[in-house]
């Protein structure tokens, strides 16, 4: 336990947050990983995610494939694209939205499929195209679920940016490996509560946004 | 393919090793979800907490946790049951809100039928809840069975062999059939294992469609 | 076995009051109806009897010991419920579903399977449907299963909350003639929980009308209610106000009489004249 | 605020779980390895395959003499075997003399191979010792390719602070705080170098950066066949900078003098081109430890 004080005593002092290689500067790229992860991910799978649910055509393809895609181990995806392109983000990316994909797929059509077919019948019997089923009913009572999928993806995606330092990026990985390679655990340890801090503000930015949704919607 | 073929008996081992860290985890997270999301249940104020913050738990990146641990409770790093009990704790992380949620949905009507009708507090929910919370049950597993599978292999880091050692090693000595197939298996593991459950559901809840959902 | 309800109470945390001071007799071997909309605390009443809920004050008693002195889950073991959407166990089998009770009373598979069969006969289910989920059957034979699961333990008391409000109407009256052949026969203490006019008079030998908050608007057999409804209350819900059961008759050509309600609506015919009639529907 | 009892609970269920039951697995491991009487001995590698290949021929070489042999392959760090070596529940360990002394004294000085293997037995803790070491090295070394030497005329790394451009480094994290280091680097030789930090210890990534022309100096292994391969240039650590890293077998008193006799004779014939050649071989084949330990041992007319 001793070594989980000496690890609150790295994160408080000002020193570490400093400087070109400090936290401060670290939490900023693995913020920036984080978002870049998701942009990408959520622009592949948001549309294909919300189409499935629209449409219910290829759903259990939808439903396999993100299983499989889960069981995927991200260190050996990691290894195996940085092999092919080198050092840097891209193959710690392709990982990354890999990993996210799969949870923001099934919140889009998930959040498609919770909306009651008596909903969707009254808009269509109401004379809305499929688009405007889509836009105005479909996205906005779903958008609880769909916003949950892209919160379970950003809790997996700050976690495992740590990975990006294994191959030569940075991020607060790059602390953490530091610390395992030269045994300097409270490092190591202060850099893995940085990583569940961050999950935990990102976290209740979601829960917050989500609760006012669902109270903009009128879900509560 | 070849070097597949000319390092079958190693491959076999790590799959053997591999499955032998996985399962225990998983059974135990299970095993731990059940009684913990009850008592969420039970005590509303708990549930917040308990479900959130077994939920963060999915926020520890999973290498530190694997070395923190033991230095945490003072094991030996290579002790596989340190690795058991890092992946039990990220089973859990999934599996307490979705067991959670899986007892919670239990139709009130039935339960209510079934106090009405005689059952003790006890009875009731080995007898009636916990086989209706079943499907919903197993879906959870079954996240925690494909992600736990896929979490094994970077124990390999420590040391610890599973197919994850195919990384580690493809890695240092850059045998892309390696990495690959160590990718490959853990999926395909991953697979079976699922496709096991679902049987299993179908043989152990027959009044659920498909059992499971 | 009779059941009695004295100043009953039951106030929720909150200070809302479910039923206040409510007292009532129920009599051996007959049914009586709860009736009244939703909100007027007739399942609270219900629950009190098998301690499904607690009387904040008051006491509820059966051949006068209150139930209170007795262990919640041996007492609901000796009291049948059934209850709107049968609240049937998914996971059983339609036998072992009415078989639940014997079962949990200590009987031997074999017994309780013989008599869950004998209660579908009663129930009238056919035996071929004994292997099935409770959801491969349609809302009619479910509430049969719930009514001979009710039944099985052979309990003396019968609690009934709107066990037939989610079937539609066709299927219920055929099942609450089937409940009334049922009463013929096994001559149970019933307490039945409505919010249906129609309902209470045909199964009811005691209705208590109730108000919000479970005061008594009115206690009597179907004929004192129809006939001398005691408020205002009593005759709204009954719809006496709207004409709807203030009945004509006129004679028939070929002999007989045609009936309509106070608006004129038809109704049906009789054959004899309507003074020897009693009025009900 | 919500969120903090959350965390708390996590924190709490975190010890809670792994607290549970730890102790039983440990005493049956203990059990296993712990028979003393017993002839067999426990052969351990490092997670890291040129490693596992020296343990390998080292086993097989016991074998070769009439030895039990039981192999604990691919231990990640030194915190965890080297107390199994204390405990004797490991008997023979492939390492190397610097890293081993600067793990267990910090302060040590670099110098010559025998300097350091002199000050290494100093600091070796009670019932271990270690045998001859080798000629072959595997240690950190400062490398560029030929055409960058070429141009900024570099052959030592004292020469790298003439060189009029931003260099960056490509090693692992650990080189940030390492006396070889960042640090060192600054203030023997006067070179400023940026790090980026890539995690395979000089493997193919490394490599790969070095050859994109991502950095312009890795740190590779000497022992690594891929510095031949590409014709990358090693430059002079002229100041004794990166500890010697000879090849060195550590002992523990079950190995009795037989034993030691053979493993001696391998260490003998390991120089820097044999270590080469195995470390070739094994990426050139892909060949598991065991088949690349037993075709060096066979070449070297070892095994009869």
């Amino acid at each position: 336990m001793n070594h989980l004080i000496d690890a609150f005593d790295v994160l408080l002092d000002p020193e570490s947050w400093s400087g070109p290689g400090g936290f401060g500067v670290r939490m900023l790229e693995h913020l920036w990983y984080t978002a870049l992860a998701l942009i990408i991910s959520a622009a592949i799978a948001l549309p294909v995610g919300l189409m499935v649910g629209h449409t219910g055509r290829g759903r259990a393809l939808a439903v396999i494939s993100t299983g499989l895609v889960r069981a995927l181990p991200t260190l050996g995806l990691i290894t195996l694209a940085a092999l092919f392109v080198g050092i840097g983000l891209t193959a710690p990316m392709i990982a990354f939205v890999v990993l996210a994909v799969p949870s923001i797929l099934a919140g889009a059509y998930a959040g498609v499929e919770s909306v009651s077919p008596a909903t969707t019948d009254v808009a269509k019997a109401q004379g809305m195209s499929g688009w405007q089923v889509l836009l105005r009913v479909e996205i906005p009572l779903g958008l609880p679920l769909i916003i949950g999928g892209l919160r379970n993806a950003t809790l997996q995606v700050v976690a495992t940016a740590t990975l990006a330092a294994y191959v030569g990026a940075g991020g607060l990985g790059r602390q953490l490996f530091l610390g395992l390679r030269t045994q300097d655990y409270p490092l190591m340890l202060a850099a893995s509560i940085a990583v569940i801090l961050l999950a935990i503000v990102l976290d209740a930015c979601f829960e917050f946004s989500q609760r006012l949704l669902r109270r903009l919607l009128g879900l509560v | 393919m070849e070097w597949i073929l000319n390092n079958l008996p190693r491959i076999t081992d790590l799959t053997v090793a591999h499955l032998l860290l996985a399962l225990p985890a998983v059974a135990a997270a299970f095993l731990i979800a059940v009684p913990v999301a009850w008592a969420a249940n039970r005590v509303r104020p708990l549930r917040e907490v308990l479900v959130s913050g077994t939920g963060l738990l999915y926020a520890i990146p999973s290498l530190p946790l694997f070395i923190v641990l033991p230095i945490i409770l003072g094991t030996g790093v290579r002790d596989t049951f340190n690795v058991i009990v890092a992946l039990t704790i990220f089973g859990l992380a999934l599996m307490v809100r979705s067991a959670a949620d899986a007892l919670d949905s239990v139709d009130s009507g039935v339960r209510l039928a079934s106090t009405a009708m005689g059952y003790s507090p006890a009875k009731r929910f080995f007898s009636v809840e916990l086989p209706l919370a079943g499907p919903a049950l197993l879906a959870g597993l079954r996240v925690v069975s494909v992600s736990t599978i896929s979490l094994v292999s970077v124990s390999a880091v420590l040391g610890v062999q599973s197919l994850g050692s195919l990384f580690t090693d493809g890695f240092e000595r850059g045998i892309v059939p390696s990495i690959a197939a160590g990718i490959l298996l853990t999926a395909v593991l991953a697979l079976l294992l699922d496709l096991l459950l679902i049987a299993a559901g179908r043989v152990l809840m027959p009044w659920s469609p498909g059992g499971g959902r | 076995m009779a059941i009695d309800f004295r100043n009953v109470t039951k106030t929720y945390p909150d200070g809302t009051a479910a039923v206040e001071n409510f007292t009532l007799h129920v009599p051996s071997h007959t049914c009586t109806v709860l009736l009244g909309s939703s909100g007027c605390g007739k399942s609270t009443l219900l629950r009190m009897v098998n301690r499904m809920i607690d009387p904040s004050s008051g006491a509820v008693l059966i051949d006068d010991n209150d139930v209170a002195t007795t262990e919640p889950v041996a007492l609901r073991r000796r009291i049948g419920y059934v209850m709107q959407d049968s609240g049937l166990l998914p996971h059983r089998r339609v036998i072992d579903n009415i078989a639940t009770v014997p079962r949990l009373t200590g009987a031997s598979k074999a017994d309780a399977h013989r008599r869950a069969q004998e209660l579908m006969e009663i129930v009238g289910l056919d035996a071929a449907l004994a292997r099935r989920y409770p959801k491969q059957l349609s809302g009619g034979q479910q509430q049969r299963v719930g009514v001979a699961r009710g039944l099985a333990a052979d309990p003396n008391i019968l609690l009934m909350d709107e066990p037939f409000g989610a079937v539609d109407p066709l299927v219920r009256v055929e099942l609450q003639r089937e409940l009334q052949r049922i009463q013929t026969d096994l001559r149970k203490t019933i307490i039945f929980v409505t919010h249906d006019i129609d309902e209470a008079l045909t199964l009811g030998d005691q209705i208590v009308v109730l108000k919000k908050g479970g005061e008594v608007a009115q206690i009597g057999t179907p004929e004192n209610i129809v006939e001398a409804p005691a408020n205002d209350f009593v005759a709204q819900f009954l719809g006496l106000d709207s004409a709807r059961r203030s009945l004509k008759a006129a004679p028939r050509e070929g002999g007989g009489w045609l009936v309509s309600d106070g608006r004129g609506r038809p109704l049906g015919v009789v054959d004899s004249a309507p003074d020897q009639q009693h009025a009900t529907d | 605020m919500r969120m903090y009892p959350a965390a708390c609970a996590g924190i709490a269920l975190l010890t809670l779980s792994a607290c549970g039951g730890g102790d039983p697995l440990e005493t049956d491991d203990d059990a296993a390895t712990d028979d003393g009487d017993s002839a067999e001995l426990v052969i351990g590698s490092q997670q890291y395959y040129s490693n596992t290949i020296i343990a390998e021929i080292y086993a097989q070489v016991l074998e070769n003499e009439g030895h039990e042999v039981q192999r604990e392959f691919e231990i990640g760090q030194r915190e965890v075997y080297i107390p199994e070596l204390e405990s004797g529940a490991i008997d023979v360990f492939p390492e190397y003399t610097g890293n081993l002394a600067a793990y267990l004294d910090p302060d040590i000085d670099s110098g010559d191979p025998d300097s350091v293997h002199a000050d290494l037995q100093e600091v070796l803790p009670e019932g271990l010792e270690t045998l001859d070491y080798a000629d072959a090295t595997d240690q950190d070394s400062y490398v560029v390719t030929a055409e960058f030497a070429e141009e900024n005329d570099l052959t030592t790394v004292a020469d790298l602070a003439e060189v009029d451009e931003d260099l960056s480094i490509a090693a692992n994290s650990e080189f940030e705080t390492r006396p070889y280091g960042i640090g060192g680097l600054s203030e023997t030789y006067g070179v400023e170098l940026t790090l980026v930090p890539v995690e395979d210890s000089g493997g193919p990534l490394t490599l790969g950066a070095l050859l994109d022309g991502d950095v312009e100096v890795a740190n590779i292994y000497s022992a690594d066949p891929a510095i031949e391969d590409n014709d990358l240039v090693i430059l002079e650590d002229t100041e004794s900078l990166v500890l010697p890293q000879n090849v060195v077998p550590v002992v523990s008193e079950n190995v009795d003098d037989e034993a030691r006799a053979a493993l001696n004779e391998v260490q003998n014939v390991l120089d820097q081109q044999a270590l080469l050649d195995i470390n070739a071989h094994s990426q050139s084949t892909q060949d598991s430890p065991a088949d690349v330990a037993q075709w060096w041992l066979e070449d070297q007319g070892m095994l009869d």
